[in-house]
Parts: structure tokens; C-alpha cells; sequence
């Protein structure tokens, strides 16, 4: 089942080498047959493949559906692209190409057992990115493009470096298995050398803090994004962030099982000083793109320690929600920028009939949802989030530090908060009325994202039979 | 029974009776003549007679103020300690309910001081705003610590409580509650050096100015309730601070009990010659005086023994 | 999940009791409103959310509702956002209530044991058994009573409330308030309980800290919704008194004192969601008609529109604490129990308590006060603007509204035995002792000490109405003639401007409180010919803001908008370093690792420090140009 | 024999940190990959292990001469500048290129007592160096070398420390180093347009 995930995508790079602007009414609904097999890799229980190397499990199974959705969203949403940026076909059909291939990547990595396939998808998946950025035309595209060529690879290299070490430690106990997850999973007591595999983890772990923009490195994501067309940032958030999530994921749960307390204190304190910055930069945005961007660093941080302690639950919630909201978010940027980059006041005011009216009810619904206002699905995984975090603060030794901490998190959090209330307030009620356009494409992307972000509700029970 | 409604309508009768008492002993004292003791009774005859005259610019409020001005009071007379012991009387009123129905009574004072649109009233209005607000903590603090040094809440049956078991170990509190009670009689009152009854310069008057637009009876109204007024914070003073002789026959206990009114007149009298009114914003340096002495009489009955 | 304990129930009922009114005077205010769908669907959803949060019995359902409150309720705020000050004003409060909101969780969390689902009856043994019980009940605070207004968690209420339009004022003020303070008493008295006596203290120095402060900026305010706001703040001081006293009792071990203080509490709840409503429909209704909230601008309202204002007369006499009405019969509750100190042992408390009967005295006093002002100015005397002189009465639907709420506060007074009745039921489902049997005879309330006083809410409105009456008898009696004519005013004319405005009416108060309120005093006049006593124009205006806003808030907002400067500023480094930053990151952790995971000095701390930040140095930061 | 080719490896690449010229660097770049596959020749016969033969030899032919060569072929296309002064300070780097190496052992201590952990310590000091490479440079080419540079730092890990790589995963790296290339050849192409 899972060979026909790919064969959707293999159809749109083929595609793409042919006339899309004839063809692009068909790339949405050739995107959506991924739904097909990622469906029905749902109900199919968990299998591995080619000898090991890439598997279905609960998790895999999740994050491919999550990833299917989003990706069929940005590919309505790409329709009406031509309309908010002048691109060229040649630039689209290389565009859609790389997209392709992208989302290639982004399956082998999710998918991958072997932490080396693992790595390969990421870095397929990133050096696709590097051209999708390449696509805006202007000078600072192009120097961003640059950076994240750079810049990624070299998160990508340390991350590499990290799987090395962890292969070498479990290599002389587990011989070549030690490239598989479920293999170290399984035996990790068996690995001879803790602090290798640890400085490996450490690695690891920095290589995807750069990719995911954590500190000290949240400007350059930033930046990024805003260099680049907006859906580029809606896959940015919605899937190669979630790649590298769910790799994440796996990596920290075998060092859970190492040595727990390392864990919790490096998470913790990255997590903290992240935050910090992230908060008091989101504190002083001035357009929605960096907005965004930055907050989807923040929400990065929380699934990652909401999964650290043991919140696997609200990690996985959080993380679909993330990745059904920010994408929307993005996507809509193309309207809600639509007067230049700077003008928040007014930006959702001024659309009229049933498609503009649509359009605004979501935008704001999403961006009070993305704050975690109920009913929104990131409330309760805030809250169970949270709440796994103080469990594992009152097992610890370091109750009153740990409460601190939680507390400081919350009180940043809480900053983000006023911002994204200011900047609704300002977007809906201060400014100018000025008419935009919203075209059926990009609409129908958000009400897809909607109705996902919807279903989350729903869904508690399979998603707590993942975590758990 | 009986006696307790003859002792309220003894209350009643000779409000005015006081108030002329103590002009009289000033004007005395001023070497003028002092107007005859019955000059309140005559002033009130003259205005029930008067027609009434209400200004152009009031509302219902002035034709049924009034009215709440002096019931309040009226209801508070009810609840004052008795003048002999043993008689039937309603023991269980607090500082409390009785600072409630006096605040009431100057609520509507003051509404009344709004109604007309004059300037003048309203200067009355916020004065007495300002004093009765503070006015109204020292009140229920010096209460308080009566009630506490009489081990009961309520006021009349702490007056009685006073009288059977003089607080002798508490005489420090005891005094202090005195002088803040004291103190508070003169600005509950209107008397020198809070406000002076008797001024004709506006821009100096609280009390007088309120009532610059009413007449007739409804001026009768307001002046008998600041009559009984006086009436109820000479009887509060003399029952706490002079428990004495209502053990007495009712006759004998009811002059003993006059008599110290008067007494207290007397006092007030003196107090009024002898010093210049105090310009408003001092006024609370004096509110300020009571308010510490309640607080002292308080504390050094807890530090003191309890 | 969710419960209908008698605690709960109690408090449907006050719902219910605060909103069915509402519900009239909203229909009837509708024709101001333009979003109408957006009000009514926020309206709903704040109303069911208020009876959410009353039933939930497990955190989860808690805090959802609690949110959905706060999210409503700010909608409901910008439901007219034209307004720059609208605007600020639901942000302000937004964020404040997210605050809360943050210590609610937390606190939450932290009795519940990360498993958000299991019911409050549960948390007990949890609470008792955490290491830091007083972070518990800091968080408490922190979370409910920055919801509910209390100094110094109080300045975004005199903005918010006023903002909204009048009938969510008046639920906001009047219902969700409570609400905020139903969650502190539950969680106090069925999560936290038993507690140590400086609990107790620590509520009755907030309550008395809050009854003051509220009144005294309600008196210098001009703007009547916010005069009404800031009197919330106050009410909730008076309320907080008889919590505390309430706790004090209980950890002293004196049941029965204590129920009787929580009796009073309960009792001012209701009690001021009643009155405080009635003043908002009231204002609303003014508003509505003259559409200003400046009070200054109002005057001889009460000819034009009776009806609102006799029911504002009633809501102030009942504010005010004035007998016979329901406010002071709660208050003289609450009096009570701060009596009830003569029979507390402990000496330090004791001498304390005065200080606290002193507050709710002074509070009193002021309250009066306050509402001459506000009744005198808006309803008596000359019309001061044109708005007001246009003024006619509200509709049937609004007049409905208010009358009901006056009903509900007359019922209040009337039948505050039965209402006493019912609070010491839902008290006694948390173990509290029952007293209604010792306190209430017949139609009078007693005191719990054997020697403490009586009130009779019926026996003195008989008694007033008796003597009124008699006095209204012999003025017929009497024939007493009418004239309406010219009074003498001291030889003056009345005109709209000699009147005394409501800044004259707070002059002297103002003065004598100028210390504490430093207000923004602006005057302008233009003299004549350079003498300094004439003059042919002058504008005096007088602006105070909030207590602590200066320091607490505006501090605060100055440390973050520096902190984010230099953060940003941190942030941006030169692009093309990178590579350097990673390098150093790269280093940091690996180092990092190295001294925790292996052996941890702090000599190679300190070393790893210096190293870095020559790295720093020389990589990132690089030489000056 | 391993020994002295990876130090050799590391000869090249702190001398392509003192470079100032571009075509220099390339052939640093060449000669580091060239010994770095002979250290893989060398490991190949004391291990006997097929994959990492066929890896030596990619790397051999691949980043020992066909890569710097395409990387000329790009500058003379591009006419990209040849001056490449470093930003460093030479006063610095002395110090900072002894240190690095200093600090890569210090970080190994504890597990150096094991067969073949000084090779991890040395890897993890050349990716550090290569980060230098990367850091001193301002020309895109420099630093793209760096980043080559780094990853023959990972290659020489995977050889070292693991006795060789599965296959598979070593193909995965070099497909996805062909596509680096034509990323970055469309990246110039795409900016010289």
C-alpha cells in the first residue's frame, strides 16, 4: 500500500514537465488521491517494509494523513497563486515540480524506520525547498534561498553527524540493526555507550532546532518565509516542520529511555530560552508573515516538550492542529497581504459576498483558534500539555524550578497571546476599509483545513491510542 | 412600655428645646440677649404656617426628601437606651443600623442640596459629602468600642451594661471613646468649628446651604430632624459617658437625664465661643482626632485586658 | 463532570436571577446595537458559558467554560469597536483575563495532578498532600480575583466593563464577577480546606484594600459606567471581607462564625449582582438616551425619564448600604462578623480587625457619597447639555428590564430570611455547620453571638413608612399650600451652568485624597489685561487613572517594550553569521553535555564560559568596522 | 596507514582554512577527499567490507576529481571572483584551530579509552572546521566547499566509527549530494539569468 502513496506525486513531477497551466485544474484532484492510500494505509495494521527500513505504525499513519490533508490544501490554494504574485510558467511548472519531490522526501521521512532513510527524505525534502524559495524573483528571495541552502545543510549535516554517532554506539551491540528505530527502541539497554549515543542525540537534536528556527536561529525561518511566496510557508509549517517533528519525536523517546533527566533539562532549558526570544520578537512583528512564522517556532517548542514529558497525547494534538491552522493562516496571507506587507490595520475588512464573508470568519476563527481559545483543538492540548508537564514536575526532585519554568512558559505564552489579540483587533476593527479579493481556491483550501481542524475534535480517542 | 414612648415623645418635644438652649447661653455668654428658651418652637410655628414655595427647577425628589430626612431619625429615636433600667425597650439595635438610618437621613439632605440647581446647594452637599464620609467610620469604630468595654452589641443594652458595671478597668479606652464621641457630636451636628449654624456668609455654611431652597413646612421638616438629631447624639453621649442615675424612679431618672442634656448644651456652648470655625480642608485633621481615638480606645482595650 | 450540588444550584439561581432581566433590557437596547447576530450569538454563549463554569465539576469542563466566558465576553466588548478607547479596553481586558486564566491552569493542574478529568472532589487529597500549599492558594488568587477585580489586579476593570454595551455591563459587573468568586469559594472550601489563619488574614487585607480604592476612584470619576465599574471593585472588597473573615473563623476553628461570615459574603453576592445590575440598566438606559457616558453632561434626567431614575434611586440607596434595603443588610452581616473578632484568642488578629472595620465604615461613607453624586448629577437639577434635555424614556422592553431588576432587589430585602435559608443549605454540602436556625427569627436577622444585634429588614421599612406616612398625613392635616415658583439662590439665576458639577461635587474629597490619587489636573484660562483673578474663559480638568496603573501596568508594559528592543535587537545579527551562531550553539551543547552528563564542575563551567564567549567574540559578533 | 592519510585529511583542511584563493580551495577540497578515500581504501582491507570499497571509490572519483572540477568549470562560467581573503584573523585562527582540536578530545574523554574513538573526536573537530570554512568566507563558493568539506567530516565518522555505513544509506548521501549540485548550479543559473 504504501508504493501507491508515491505514485500520486510521481504523476504531478511528471506532470509538470508538460503544460500545467492547462493541466492545473487536474494537480488538486491528483493530489488528492494521496488521500486514497493514506486512507487506507488507516485501517491496515502496522507493517514494515523493504527489510525494516521504512514501516506503518500509529504515528507514521497520523502524520501521513496530517501531511495529506495540508498538502492537498496548499495544492488548491497554489491555483490561485498567478492572482496575488507574478510568477512565470516556466517558474510554476519547475515549482510544482520541486513540490513533487518534496513531498516525496517528506513521506520517505516520515515513513522511514531507518534513521538513515530518515535523513535522506529530510534532505531530498530541504534542498526542494531551496529552489520552491527560488521561485520569488526578487533580490531578497534570492539571498534567502542562499541562506537556507546553506544554512539547512548544515542542520541537515549535523543532524547526519548525530545518526552516525548514535549508529556507533548501539553498532557494536546490535550490529547493522542499529540503524532502525524499533531496534534501538527495543534494546536500548543494551547500548554500551550511553554518552556517545547522548553527544549523538545532542546532534541530533541541534540540527533539527536549527531547521525548526529554535533559538538562537529564529530569525533566519523567519526571514525565509517571508522571502518566499506564502505557500511555501504553508508546507514549511505544515509539513517539513512536521517531518522533522515526528523525527524528533522518535529520537527523544529513545533518549527518554537512556537518561531522562538529560533529556528534560536540555529540552527544557532550549525550550525556555526559545521561548523568550520568540515571545518578545512576536511582541515587536509588524506583518503577518513573520507573525506566523515565528509563531509556529513557538508552538514547535511546546509540542516538543509536551512530548519530552510524556504528553504524547497532547504533542500529537498540538501537532495536528499546528499543522491544519498555521498552513490556513498562511494561505491566507496571500489575501490578508494583498495591500502590502505592512498593513495589518484593516486587513480583514472589506470583503464582500459569500466568498469574502467565508473568508473572514475563518481567518479570524483560525486566528483565535491558533491562540487556543476553546473550542479550538490546541486548548486541550495545551491543557493536557501542561498537564503532563506538571505531573512530571511533581515526580521530580526540582519541583519549585520546574514550576518556575512551566510558569515562565506560561507567562510568554501569555504575551504571544496580547499580540495575537492586538493584531486581531487591529486586522478586524482599526484601518481602512478597502475591498481584496478572495478567489474559490484559496477558500476551499481553508474550509478543508477548517473541516481537518474540525474532525481533531473528534478524534481524541485515536489520537490517545497513538500516544499511548 | 409606657415610659419608653413618653421618654420618645420627651425626645420629640424638646429637640427644639436644646438647640435654643445653646444659642441662648452663647448670645449669654456674647453678652447679647439671649432670645427666649422657646424661640425653636416659635420658628417651627411660623413655617407650618408659611406657604411652601418649591423652586422651578425641582423635581419630586424635594417633596419627598424631606420626609425621608426626618423619618430615619424618628426610627432611630426608637432605639435609644432608656432612661431608667428595667423598662421594656428594643435592646438589640447596633452602631451599625443606627449609623445606617442617620446616613440615610443625609442622603436625601444632600439630594435635597442637588435638587434645585443652585450653586449653593450643591456647595452643602459635597461639604457634607465629604464630612459625613468621614463622619461615618469614626462613628461605628467609637460604638464598637463601647460595646466591646460593655460586652454587648447592642446600643441601648450597652448603655444599661454601663450603668450595672462601670468599666473601671477600661477608663483609658473608656475616655478616648469619650473625646472622639465628642467630637463627632459637634460634626454630625453642624457646630462650630465644623459648620456654624448661624452663619449668613454662604460660602461658608454645609448644613445651611442644603436647605437654602426649601420653606414652609418642608424647611419645618428639615429643621426638626437636625433637632432630633441633636437629640440622639446627646442622649447616645450621655447614656455611655454618664451611666448614671437611671436607676432612679422614672420621673426622677428622666429630669436626671434632662439634666445632663443640658449639661451637655452648656458644654457645646462653651466649645463655640471659645473657637473660630475651621476652614473645610482642616476639618478632617479634626475627623482625623476622633477617628484616632476610636482606633486608641479600641486598641487599648484589647492591649489593656480584655 | 459536571454537578448540581446545592452550591451550584445556588448559583444558577443567581444566574438566573441576574439574567432574566438582562435578557428584557437587551432585547430592548438592541436598536443601538449594529452587529446584531454577533451580539446575540456572544450573548448566549457568555450566559450558557457562566452557567457552565456553575455546574463543571472536573478541571477540564472548568477551564473550558472559564475561556469560553472570557473569549465571549471580550467579543461582547467589541460588539460597537468604532472606538479607539473600545478597543484598547478589550485588549486590556482580554489579556488580563488570559493572565488569570494562566494561574486558574497552574493551579489547576497542579491539584488535579496533570489528569484534568477527574472531578473536584477528588483534589483534596491531592491538594493536601502538595509540598507548598500557600503556591496553591497564591495561584488561586492570582487566577480568580484578577477575574474579579481585586487591587491590584483591578485596573482593567474600570476600562473593560464600561466599554461593553450596558446590558453586558451588567452582566459582566454583576454576574461574571461572582462567578469568579464562586470558583475561589469552591476551590477554597472543597479543594483547599483546612487552611492556616494568615489565609484568611492576607483575603481580608485584599478585600479591605479593594472596598477602599474602589470607592475612592469611583468618586472621581466622570464617566458613569466607569463610576459603576469601579464601585464593582469595591463590592467585591465588601464581599472578600466576609470571605475573609469567613476563612479566618474556620481556621480558628469557630464553624459556626464562620458560616455566618460566608452567609454574609454569599448574601453581598447576590445582593450586588442585583443592585449593580439595576445601576447598569439604569446608566444603559441614560446612556441610551442621551448617548454620552460623561456624567457631567446629564442633569434633570429624573423629570424626563421617572422610571430609570427612581430604579437608579433604589440600586443607589441599596449600594450605599442605606437601611432598610438588602446592600445593607448584607453589610451589616459582614459588620457582624468583624465583631465576631471579640471572641478570637489571638491578639495580633484582634488589634488588626478595627483597621478592617474601619475600611468598610470609611467605604460606606464615601459609597454615600458617590452615589449623591452620581444620582444628583445625572438626575437632579438642570438639564447640562442638550443631549439630556432631548431625553426621553426607554422603551417597554428596557423598562421591563428594570423593573424586574427591581423586583429582584426589593425581594432581596423582603425576603432575605428565606435567600439566608438557601445559602446555608448550599454551605452546608461542604461541611459547614447549619445556623439558619440560630439567626433567623421569624422576618429578623441575628447576630451569632448571644449578645450581638438584631435587624429586621420589615420592621424598619414599616417603621420608616410609618412615620413618613404620618408625617405626610399631618401635612394634609396641616393644609400645607404648594407654589412652584422662582427660589432665592442668593440672588443668583439658575441657568445649566451655575450648577455644581460632578468634578465640584468630589472637589473636597479629591483634595483630601490627592496623595493617593495624583491626578492629571489640566487649566486653562485666558486672563485679563495680566490680572491673575479675571478671566473670560476657563476649562479645568481633572484626570486620574487607576491606582497602580502607573507603576504596575504601564511599568510593566515599559520593561517589555525594552526587553523586546534589546531582544530584537540581540535577534538580528548579521545574516551571513550564521554559520557562526550554529558553531557556537554547537559548541555550547556539546559542552553543555560534556560537563553534565560526565563530571560537573564548576571550574570547566566557568571555563566553558569564557570559551564561549571569546567565540562569540571573535565569530559572531566580530570587529568593529 | 589510516592514521597518517586522516591526517593528512586534516592537514588539507586546516590548510584550505588558511587559502585566499578560490581555485586553491578547490584543490584543497580535492586532495582532502582523495586522502579521505584512501582512508577508506585502507579500512576496506583491514575490514573486508564490499560497501565501503565502493564508497572509497565514489569518493575517489566523484569529490576527488570530478567535483572540484565541476566547481572550476561553475567559476569560469560565472566569473565569480577568485580573491577570497578569510575573516578571521590569522592571529585568531591560530589559536582557534588548535582549540577546537583541544575541545573535541576534551569531549571525547570519557569514551576514549574505546578502540577507534579518536577518529570521533578528530570527525567532530573537522566538522567544526569546516563551520570555520564556512564562517570565514563571504563567497558563496567558499562556503559551499565548507559545506563538502563537512561532509566528508560525516564520511570519514561513518568509516571510522562504524566500521562502515549500510549501503544504502551511503548511496542516499551521495544521491543527495548530486542533488545539492544541481540545486546550486540552478541557484547561479537562476541569479545569472
Amino acid at each position: 500500500m504504501l508504493e501507491y502513496l508515491f505514485l500520486p506525486l510521481s504523476l504531478i513531477f511528471v506532470l509538470s514537465f508538460f503544460d500545467v497551466q492547462k493541466s492545473k485544474k487536474y494537480l488538486p484532484i491528483i493530489s488528492s488521491l494521496v488521500l486514497v492510500p493514506t486512507f487506507m494505509l488507516l485501517f491496515t495494521p502496522d507493517r514494515h517494509y523493504w527489510h525494516d527500513r521504512l514501516m506503518i505504525d500509529d504515528l507514521n499513519k497520523f502524520v501521513l494523513l496530517v501531511c495529506a490533508i495540508v498538502g492537498i490544501a496548499v495544492t488548491l490554494a497554489l491555483e490561485s497563486l498567478r492572482h496575488h504574485v507574478k510568477i512565470s510558467p516556466r517558474h510554476y511548472r519547475r515549482f510544482y515540480r520541486f513540490f513533487a519531490l518534496f513531498w516525496i522526501g517528506m513521506i520517505l521521512s516520515v515513513t522511514a524506520n531507518s534513521m538513515g532513510i530518515f535523513w535522506v527524505g529530510l534532505e531530498l525534502a530541504t534542498l526542494s525547498t531551496v529552489y520552491m524559495i527560488k521561485t520569488n524573483t526578487t533580490p531578497f528571495a534570492h539571498k534567502e534561498a542562499w541562506n537556507y541552502m546553506i544554512v539547512g545543510t548544515i542542520a541537515i549535516s549535523l543532524i547526519l553527524f548525530g545518526i552516525i554517532l548514535i549508529y556507533a554506539s548501539a553498532k557494536p551491540s546490535l550490529g547493522e540493526e542499529a540503524m532502525l528505530f524499533t531496534a534501538l527502541k527495543s534494546h536500548i539497554s543494551r547500548i554500551h555507550s550511553a554518552y556517545l549515543f547522548e553527544i549523538g542525540f545532542a546532534f541530533v537534536a541541534v540540527g533539527s532546532f536549527i531547521k525548526m528556527g529554535f533559538f538562537p536561529m529564529n530569525l533566519w525561518l523567519a526571514n525565509i518565509e517571508r522571502a518566499a511566496y506564502y505557500p511555501v510557508a504553508a508546507l514549511f509549517s505544515g509539513l517539513l516542520e512536521s517531518a522533522i517533528v515526528t523525527g524528533l519525536f522518535r529520537f527523544s523517546s529513545l533518549a527518554k529511555e537512556l537518561n531522562q533527566s538529560h533529556l528534560i533539562g536540555f529540552t527544557y532549558i532550549y525550550a525556555l530560552l526559545t521561548l523568550f526570544v520568540v515571545a518578545f520578537l512576536i511582541y515587536r512583528v509588524k506583518d503577518f508573515m513573520r507573525l506566523f512564522s515565528l509563531s509556529g517556532i513557538e508552538h514547535m517548542v511546546l509540542m516538543l516538550i509536551f512530548w519530552v514529558s510524556g504528553g504524547y497525547f497532547a504533542a500529537l494534538l498540538h501537532f495536528a492542529a499546528h499543522a491544519f491552522l498555521k498552513p490556513a493562516l498562511f494561505i491566507s496571507t496571500g489575501v490578508l497581504e494583498s495591500r502590502g506587507k505592512y498593513h495589518i490595520a484593516g486587513a480583514l475588512k472589506g470583503y464582500k459576498g459569500f466568498k469574502g464573508r467565508l473568508f473572514q470568519i475563518l481567518v479570524a476563527l483560525f486566528m483565535l483558534a491558533i491562540i487556543s481559545l476553546p473550542p479550538s483543538p490546541m486548548f486541550f492540548s495545551e491543557l493536557f500539555g501542561f498537564s503532563a508537564m506538571i505531573d512530571l514536575a511533581k515526580g521530580s526532585h526540582h519541583l519549585l524550578l520546574m514550576l518556575f519554568g512551566i510558569l515562565t512558559i506560561l507567562i510568554l505564552l501569555s504575551i504571544i497571546f496580547y499580540k495575537f489579540v492586538d493584531v486581531y483587533q487591529t486586522m478586524r476593527y482599526e484601518g481602512e476599509e478597502r475591498s481584496k479579493r478572495v478567489y474559490a481556491s484559496e477558500v476551499g483550501a481553508l474550509v478543508l483545513l477548517a473541516l481537518a481542524t474540525l474532525a481533531l475534535l473528534g478524534s481524541f480517542d485515536f489520537i490517545e491510542k497513538i500516544g499511548g | 412600655m409606657i415610659y419608653t414612648l413618653i421618654h420618645i415623645a420627651v425626645m420629640v418635644i424638646l429637640a427644639p428645646l436644646f438647640l435654643s438652649l445653646i444659642k441662648a447661653i452663647k448670645m449669654w455668654l456674647l453678652f447679647k440677649k439671649p432670645l427666649p428658651l422657646l424661640q425653636g418652637y416659635n420658628d417651627l410655628a411660623k413655617l407650618l404656617r408659611k406657604e411652601v414655595i418649591i423652586s422651578q427647577e425641582a423635581s419630586q425628589i424635594t417633596r419627598i426628601a424631606p420626609y425621608l430626612v426626618l423619618a430615619p431619625l424618628l426610627t432611630a429615636l426608637l432605639f435609644m437606651p432608656p432612661v431608667t433600667k428595667g423598662e421594656w425597650y428594643i435592646g438589640f439595635v447596633d452602631a451599625f443600623t443606627l449609623t445606617g438610618l442617620l446616613a440615610l437621613s443625609t442622603f436625601f439632605l444632600m439630594l435635597i442640596g442637588l435638587d434645585s440647581a443652585s450653586a449653593f446647594g450643591g456647595i452643602g452637599s459635597s461639604r457634607e459629602a465629604f464630612i459625613s464620609a468621614l463622619v461615618e467610620p469614626g462613628m461605628i469604630l467609637v460604638i464598637f468600642a463601647l460595646s466591646l468595654i460593655a460586652k454587648n452589641l447592642g446600643i441601648a443594652e450597652a448603655a444599661i451594661h454601663l450603668n450595672t458595671h462601670f468599666p473601671t478597668h477600661h477608663l483609658a479606652s473608656y475616655t478616648f471613646a469619650a473625646i472622639a464621641f465628642f467630637i463627632l457630636i459637634l460634626a454630625e451636628n453642624g457646630r462650630i468649628p465644623i459648620d456654624n449654624p448661624e452663619t449668613h456668609l454662604e460660602l461658608t455654611m454645609v448644613h445651611e446651604a442644603m436647605v437654602l431652597d426649601l420653606s414652609g413646612w418642608y424647611l419645618a421638616l428639615v429643621e426638626a430632624a437636625s433637632a432630633i438629631k441633636y437629640m440622639i447624639f446627646a442622649t447616645l453621649f450621655v447614656s455611655f459617658f454618664s451611666p448614671f442615675g437611671i436607676g432612679a424612679p422614672f420621673l426622677i431618672a428622666l429630669a436626671i437625664y434632662l439634666a445632663k442634656i443640658a449639661f451637655l448644651s452648656l458644654i457645646i456652648a462653651l466649645i463655640e465661643v471659645n473657637t473660630a470655625k475651621l476652614r473645610l480642608f482642616k476639618v478632617p485633621n479634626l475627623l482625623g482626632i476622633a477617628i484616632i481615638f476610636a482606633f486608641l480606645s479600641l486598641i487599648s482595650y484589647y492591649m489593656l485586658g480584655a | 463532570m459536571f454537578t448540581f450540588d446545592p452550591f451550584a444550584l445556588l448559583f444558577l439561581f443567581f444566574l438566573l436571577l441576574g439574567v432574566l432581566p438582562n435578557l428584557f433590557y437587551a432585547y430592548g437596547y438592541l436598536d443601538h446595537i449594529q452587529r446584531k447576530w454577533h451580539f446575540w450569538i456572544h450573548y448566549v454563549a457568555f450566559v450558557l458559558s457562566m452557567g457552565g463554569v456553575v455546574v463543571s465539576y472536573t478541571p477540564l469542563s472548568f477551564l473550558f467554560f472559564w475561556e469560553i466566558m472570557s473569549l465571549s465576553s471580550w467579543q461582547l466588548i467589541l460588539t460597537d469597536p468604532k472606538e479607539e478607547s473600545t478597543q484598547k479596553a478589550a485588549r486590556f481586558y482580554f489579556f488580563m483575563t488570559h493572565f488569570g486564566f494562566v494561574f486558574l491552569l497552574l493551579f489547576f493542574l497542579l491539584v488535579s495532578n496533570g489528569s484534568l478529568t477527574l472531578s473536584f472532589d477528588k483534589l483534596h487529597a491531592i491538594a493536601q498532600n502538595f509540598a507548598y500549599p500557600s503556591l496553591l492558594f497564591f495561584l488561586l488568587i492570582l487566577g480568580f480575583l484578577s477575574k474579579a477585580g481585586v487591587v491590584p489586579l483591578h485596573v482593567w476593570l474600570p476600562y473593560a466593563h464600561p466599554a461593553a454595551p450596558s446590558a453586558v455591563s451588567a452582566l459582566m459587573s454583576g454576574v461574571m464577577l461572582k462567578i469568579a468568586l464562586y470558583g475561589f469559594m469552591r476551590m477554597l472550601l472543597e479543594v483547599l480546606y483546612p487552611w492556616p489563619l494568615e489565609w484568611g488574614i492576607l483575603i481580608l487585607v485584599l478585600g479591605a484594600l479593594s472596598s477602599l480604592i474602589g470607592v475612592l476612584y469611583a468618586l472621581a470619576e466622570h464617566d458613569i459606567k466607569a463610576l459603576l465599574a469601579n464601585h464593582s471593585i469595591e463590592n467585591i472588597g465588601i464581599i472578600l471581607l466576609g470571605i475573609g473573615m469567613g476563612m479566618i473563623f474556620l481556621a480558628l476553628k469557630l464553624p459556626m462564625l464562620a458560616t455566618f461570615a460566608f452567609l454574609a459574603a454569599l448574601y453581598h453576592i447576590f445582593n450586588h449582582m442585583s443592585f449593580k445590575s439595576l445601576l447598569f440598566l439604569s446608566a444603559g438606559s441614560v446612556l441610551h438616551q442621551t448617548h454620552t457616558k460623561n456624567i457631567e453632561r446629564y442633569g434633570g434626567l429624573i423629570k424626563s425619564m421617572p422610571l430609570t431614575a427612581w430604579s437608579f434611586l433604589l440600586a443607589a440607596l441599596s449600594i450605599s448600604a442605606l437601611p432598610p434595603t438588602n446592600g445593607f443588610l448584607s453589610e451589616w452581616m459582614i459588620f457582624q462578623s468583624l465583631l465576631g473578632s471579640s471572641s478570637i484568642a489571638n491578639m495580633a488578629l484582634k488589634i488588626s480587625l478595627p483597621f478592617a472595620v474601619f475600611a468598610l465604615a470609611l467605604t460606606g461613607g464615601l459609597a454615600i457619597a458617590c452615589f449623591v453624586k452620581a444620582f444628583g448629577i445625572t438626575f437632579l437639577g438642570l438639564h447640562r447639555s442638550a443631549n439630556a434635555k432631548h431625553a426621553t424614556e426607554v422603551n417597554a422592553f428596557m423598562r421591563t428590564g428594570m423593573l424586574l431588576m427591581g423586583a429582584v432587589v426589593v425581594g432581596l430585602m423582603l425576603f432575605a430570611p428565606w435567600f439566608l435559608r438557601r445559602f446555608d443549605a448550599a454551605l452546608a454540602s461542604f461541611g459547614l455547620p447549619s445556623i439558619s436556625q440560630k439567626i433567623l427569627f421569624s422576618w429578623s436577622i441575628h447576630s451569632l453571638t448571644h449578645n450581638g444585634g438584631v435587624v429586621s429588614p420589615l420592621f424598619l421599612l414599616a417603621m420608616l413608612i410609618f412615620f413618613s406616612a404620618g408625617l405626610v398625613l399631618l401635612a394634609k392635616r396641616l393644609r400645607i399650600r404648594k407654589r412652584i415658583f422662582h427660589t432665592w439662590a442668593c440672588g443668583y439665576r439658575t441657568t445649566p451652568r451655575t450648577q455644581y458639577s460632578a468634578t465640584g461635587f468630589a472637589g473636597p474629597i479629591r483634595r483630601f485624597f490627592e496623595w493617593l490619587y495624583r491626578p492629571d489636573v489640566h487649566f486653562h484660562k485666558k486672563t485679563l489685561a495680566g490680572h491673575t483673578t479675571k478671566f473670560s474663559t476657563a476649562l479645568y480638568d481633572v484626570h486620574i487613572r487607576p491606582l497602580f496603573e502607573r507603576s504596575l501596568y504601564d511599568g510593566t508594559k515599559k520593561l517589555l517594550n525594552r526587553l523586546s528592543y534589546f531582544i530584537y535587537r540581540f535577534a538580528h545579527f548579521e545574516q551571513n553569521r550564521y554559520a557562526a551562531i550554529i558553531f557556537n550553539l554547537t559548541l555550547s551543547v556539546l559542552f553543555g553535555y560534556r560537563i553534565v552528563a560526565h563530571q560537573f564542575s564548576w571550574a570547566t563551567f566557568a571555563l566553558e564560559a569564557i570559551i564561549l564567549a571569546f567565540t562569540i567574540k571573535i565569530l559572531v559578533i566580530g570587529e568593529k568596522r | 596507514m589510516t592514521n597518517l592519510f586522516i591526517g593528512l585529511f586534516l592537514s588539507t583542511l586546516i590548510t584550505a582554512l588558511l587559502t585566499t584563493r578560490l581555485y586553491r580551495l578547490f584543490l584543497w577540497y580535492g586532495l582532502n577527499s582523495i586522502f579521505l578515500g584512501l582512508a577508506a581504501l585502507e579500512q576496506y582491507k583491514l575490514l573486508d567490507d564490499k560497501a565501503l570499497l565502493i564508497s572509497a571509490l565514489l569518493t575517489l572519483l566523484l569529490k576527488g576529481l570530478l567535483l572540484p572540477y565541476l566547481f572550476k568549470l561553475f567559476a569560469l562560467k560565472f566569473h565569480t571572483e577568485r580573491n577570497i581573503p578569510p575573516k578571521i584573523r590569522l592571529q585568531y585562527a591560530i589559536l582557534l584551530i588548535p582549540a577546537i582540536l583541544v575541545f573535541t578530545f576534551y569531549l571525547i574523554n570519557p569514551i576514549l579509552h574505546l578502540p577507534g574513538k579518536n577518529y570521533i573526536s578528530l570527525s567532530i573537530a573537522s566538522l567544526f572546521l569546516s563551520l570555520v570554512l564556512i564562517i570565514e568566507h563571504k563567497a558563496i563558493f567558499a562556503k559551499v566547499i565548507g559545506f563538502l568539506m563537512m561532509e566528508n567530516a560525516l564520511f570519514l565518522l561513518g568509516m571510522t566509527a562504524t566500521e562502515g555505513m549500510p549501503m544504502l544509506i551511503e548511496l542516499g548521501i551521495f544521491f543527495d549530494l548530486l542533488m545539492a549540485v544541481v540545486v546550486i548550479n540552478l541557484l547561479f543559473e537562476v541569479e545569472h539569468a
